[in-house]
């Protein structure tokens, strides 16, 4: 695939998936051994997706992100150091402790947060590009949805409203193929999601959500169609969790060769070969980068556990403004 | 928050309903960030009329009309609202809460506190409730109870053109989502209203009428039908008070404690079902608060446990209405 | 167009149509006249759906209806006498007087019930239609939705479901352009929303609502398709209401002409050319059909306005079996 | 409806949520018209493990598992209801009524009654209610009073396993719209379950302690709360009498207020936000109906005016628990 991005953007592109990667194997182990309290819905495995779409955004475009949110999160540029914080509802975290996994949101970056109701994110994500219509910002409002989602009227009201008004919106949906314990064949009887673009009036592609590349082509020309006030898009990217539902829990319901034929398609080592190929990273670099990361992580990690819990009169404070 | 007793000192005459028009033209004028959606609300300017002439008068840029599709409406007003609108938007009657509460309670209501704060919502949400129009259980409930047991929204329910107009531009200035609850038999009554901008505070109170004997708390409608028993009470020598709360989220509960302790005896009244309606948290406040205060047990009024019954026979006996509350309040005062 | 129809099965519809309009001329008059306390919603102009679909069922199919829905219930068999009795709010209603125009239901005739929610039916055919699978009763279920309806997340999240579990479901579009005051290209951004099925992956029609025989015989495939087992399909039938959103009330925003070019296209004339170049039916014994319903409606108003209010006791019964 | 104090005679310990499992399991062995529907429930067996082994007994045309679209599921129950069968669907958690709040409130609860009677909806709904799992603003919540308003709905939530198991056999025989809201705290807590099937009926409070001094009315988890209070400040000599009322719509006011006759003092205690939460409604019938048998203002403890927060820290201040209900029983008894 040819792609008009420099090695530095590349580069770049690597190092915040292998970020969410390697956040979300920590925070995986830091939920198996009870350090965060609720539920952590590991983004691993989809990295892909967020970094090949999130590449095309600035600050001033939004994102409205689901349950599985961290890798949304640190695509739009958040801070792992906040975000960990968050996790142990610390007061220096995003929401200050009030939010969690499923609630973090940093509106400064344009990141309408996580959301823990399905279907949720959709309306809103309406709402942010309706503003950048309105306020004739330029800006563009990127809803990432699972593929269980879309079965929710909420996903489906807003693809209509953003299509009917050329809103300045792209709706990712982000397919790995199972929603909680229950496989995509089983929740609806299409198999190619994209072609519910068809019941808007709008474009629909499917992408391989492995290969950032790919996600990052099929994504820059959604988003330059918003853009530039040719309105939505509904771009499906193919993927897949490496963890269970939640966490890394025991009792992953989805057959053995699924799961095995999707870690060898590693969007770390798919990206990681290209690079290779085009000598923009050796096998070396890619470790040290990955160690870099890592140190930066456990960084995150001593900041969050050392930071303080919210006051007890913070409980009834930012309800309200 | 201290009572607010209404005088208004002009002579010119508007309706409810016109009153909540005039101030969404004032405040679209002099605020840009304002813009109105909704099902029928621009070309139409409302089934209801509550948004005449804004279309005229502001553009299709300000107002617009949008699918039968209450959730991306609501979501509408809250991501806009993210990114420093102030949406105001209609989801007609307060019965199609319903199809988009998600939105309302998990959404609108928790992001700025799920956030840590980091957000403001500033956005009004126009519903039109009661009963009384023939219109039956799904388009004639009073749903307020709701709204104002989720931590996050505010909740309005004027009762005369004047607090229409002052309460919906407070609340279009609220940093906060609010419901702006008109009463479909409010729609038409006619008060003075200055022609000039005004608020009302939310979770002020206000004594609709003075008396001694009893204090009658009422919401919306129900404040008519409260101050034509009064009259009535008046010629059988019972004073009565009465209290309409305006906001009831937040609620001042402290104009309706000090009135009870001055009469000792109090009924609540509202056309919601009484069972879980609002009239229970008032009533349950002022136990708590004034028991010592109270010569006779507070007493409540509110619609039979059953929807709405379209017959008008039934309409008419579903709907509280003053006679029951003479009757309950002459029970009271001798009890 | 050929047709499988005798000609006593073509007059029954013929005489079926004609009660509807007759039906809706009188309650629009009533309604007028403030004889009916609440709303309602004429359903002259789009009889020959309710009447095409209806034809293939049977009692122990079921129909959920919509705030529009006089045509359905006389098309299903109801008693135009009850109906009358329901709208005035008398206790020999359909309903007891409880429910009114909005809320007309017939359970032993299939008749789930007309709906104040836009969009309230569509999840109770479902479960209707899962029912009929269930019970192995044959029974297909029927929904029925106007064009603005299928912007409601429920009527989306119904399809899907329907097409999953092939139920023996029908929905049928009942596209008459406008939804209240607001035209449907100002609701959605494709005009032939039969093209919605595509998102379901079941198949999609679209039919003239005014030719009751071309309804007829794509409801037919659509009805055998579900009794048979083969799932749910989409109809939609381009139609159009003779008169205002509620009653024949003033006001209507919708152009001149257009509203002329669809009374050009009656379908009780449509119905009537064709039973009269078959030889089945005169202009005079159209004449007739039409005065002997004339009478039975007059009955029917006789009967209503005759008969009692609902006694006040019966304000809390029937909230709880 | 008279006083069920709950007498059982069973050596047999199982959990809250076995015990709801074995009513299900039970209930559609000996009746057909029974499926059960909803995400995740057939072979995963529900995220809170309700229906285990469900699939395996009864196989799959009884129990389905559904995409995610509560108001297909919703709708499913009450369509197939009205054709006779006996749906039971899990919404999952309480807080996801919002999503299918139009069919739930105006579909469900109205159509009997729209349609004069003529409909019989024999469903249930499960619901999973209560915070203390660090879920969070949209996963904690305890909704029940936004259910009780609604006329046409039933709603249940059981403390303890017999009740449990008792009451959802209850329900799933009714031939009315039952909600039964589980807590995610009960869910765990063990106790004596008799193997056969059983009912508890609906409307039916249980005193689960009798005491002299004060009584102390609570739902769900706070019952266990009330308890351990209850143990506490018996030995500082003071008798407190615990009432679950088990079921809230209808609610058994006359066991409560058999109650406040006997001990002349109340405190109301659920985790709900205490503002429009049912200790509202509950307090204003025992201040209407026994006020001349109070010696003190009845009390309410409910949660504070705020989402559900995330932090272990701030949750857990949230979280009504034994020590304000010692505290305000000291206060209730010594006023
Ligand atoms: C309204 C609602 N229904 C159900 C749930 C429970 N739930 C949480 S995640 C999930 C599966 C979502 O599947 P999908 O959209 O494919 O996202 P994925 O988890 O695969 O990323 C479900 C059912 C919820 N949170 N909200
Ligand atoms: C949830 C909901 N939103 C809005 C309305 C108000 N309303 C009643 S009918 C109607 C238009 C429906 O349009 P369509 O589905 O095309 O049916 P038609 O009236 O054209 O037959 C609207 C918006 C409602 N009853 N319910
Ligand atoms: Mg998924
Ligand atoms: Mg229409």
């Amino acid at each position: 695939m040819t792609t008009d991005l420099d090695s530095e953007q590349l580069l770049y592109m690597f190092r915040t998936m292998v970020t969410i990667r390697e956040f979300e194997e920590a925070a995986g182990r830091m939920a198996e051994q009870a350090r965060i309290p609720g539920a952590v819905h590991l983004y691993a495995g989809e990295e892909a997706v967020a970094v090949g779409v999130c590449s095309h955004l600035e600050a001033t475009d939004t994102i409205a992100s689901t349950h599985r949110g961290h890798g949304h999160c640190i695509a739009k540029g958040g801070d792992v150091k906040l975000m960990l914080a968050e996790l142990l509802g610390k007061s220096s975290g995003y929401c200050r402790g009030k939010g969690g996994s499923m609630h973090i949101a940093d509106l400064d970056l344009g990141i309408l947060g996580a959301n823990g109701i399905v279907g949720g994110g959709p309306p809103i994500a309406v709402g942010a590009a309706f503003a950048a219509q309105y306020q004739g910002t330029g800006g563009v409002s990127v809803c990432f949805s699972g593929d269980g989602s879309t079965n929710e009227g909420t996903w489906h009201e807003s693809l209509n409203f953003a299509a009917l008004f050329d809103l300045p919106a792209v709706f990712v949906i982000e397919n790995n193929h199972w929603g909680e314990f229950t496989p995509q064949e089983k929740q609806g009887s299409i198999t190619q999601l994209s072609d519910r673009a068809a019941a808007y009036g709008i474009p629909g592609f499917t992408v391989d959500g492995q290969d950032v590349l790919a996600v990052h082509q099929a994504a820059g020309e959604a988003v330059a169609r918003a853009r530039t006030g040719n309105g939505p898009t509904l771009l499906e990217c193919d993927t897949y969790r490496f963890y269970n539902h939640t966490g890394r829990s025991e009792g992953d319901p989805r057959p053995e060769e699924e799961r095995a034929a999707w870690r060898e398609r590693d969007p770390l080592t798919i990206l990681c070969g290209v690079l290779e190929e085009r000598a923009i990273l050796s096998g070396e670099s890619a470790d040290r980068i990955t160690e870099e990361v890592q140190r930066e992580i456990e960084e995150a990690i001593t900041f969050a556990e050392e930071a303080p819990y919210p006051e007890l009169s913070e409980l009834l404070t930012d309800i309200y403004s | 928050m201290t009572t607010v007793t209404t005088e208004v000192t002009t002579d010119r005459e508007i309706s409810y309903r016109e009153a909540i028009n005039e101030a969404i033209h004032q405040e679209m004028t002099s605020d840009d960030s304002v813009f109105v959606a909704g099902i029928d609300l621009a070309k139409q300017g409302d089934v209801f009329g509550i948004t005449q002439g804004v279309l005229t008068k502001f553009g299709p840029k300000r107002i617009m009309d949008t699918p039968i599709s209450e959730n991306a409406i609501t979501g509408l007003a809250i991501g806009a609202a993210t990114q420093g609108l102030r949406p105001v938007i209609s989801l007609m009657f307060i019965d199609f809460i319903g199809v988009c509460f998600d939105q309302i309670i998990n959404q609108m209501a928790k992001m700025k506190y799920m956030f840590g704060g980091k957000a403001r919502l500033p956005l009004t949400v126009l519903v039109n409730a009661g009963a009384g129009t023939g219109m039956a259980a799904q388009h004639s409930q009073s749903l307020e109870a709701l709204l104002c047991h989720i931590p996050g929204l505010k909740v309005v329910m004027p009762s005369t053109a004047y607090d229409a107009k002052g309460l919906m531009v407070t609340s279009m200035r609220e940093d906060n989502p609010v419901f702006m609850i008109m009463h479909k038999r409010c729609s038409r009554l006619r008060g003075p209203v200055p022609e000039e901008s005004y608020t009302v505070p939310l979770g002020s109170a206000a004594v609709v009428r003075e008396g001694t004997d009893a204090t009658i708390v009422a919401t919306a409608y129900m404040v008519h039908e409260a101050l034509a028993a009064a009259e009535t009470l008046a010629g059988e020598g019972i004073s009565v008070e009465v209290v309409d709360p305006r906001s009831l989220q937040p609620l001042d509960t402290e104009t309706v404690l000090e009135s009870v302790r001055k009469t000792h005896r109090v009924l609540t009244v509202h056309e919601a079902v009484e069972f879980g309606g609002i009239g229970g948290e008032i009533n349950a406040q002022i136990a708590e608060h004034a028991f010592d205060h109270l010569d006779a047990p507070p007493m409540r009024i509110g619609a039979p446990f059953s929807p709405v019954p379209y017959s008008p026979v039934l309409e008419k006996e579903w709907v509280v209405n003053s006679d029951q509350i003479i009757e309950q309040t002459r029970r009271l005062v001798s009890g």
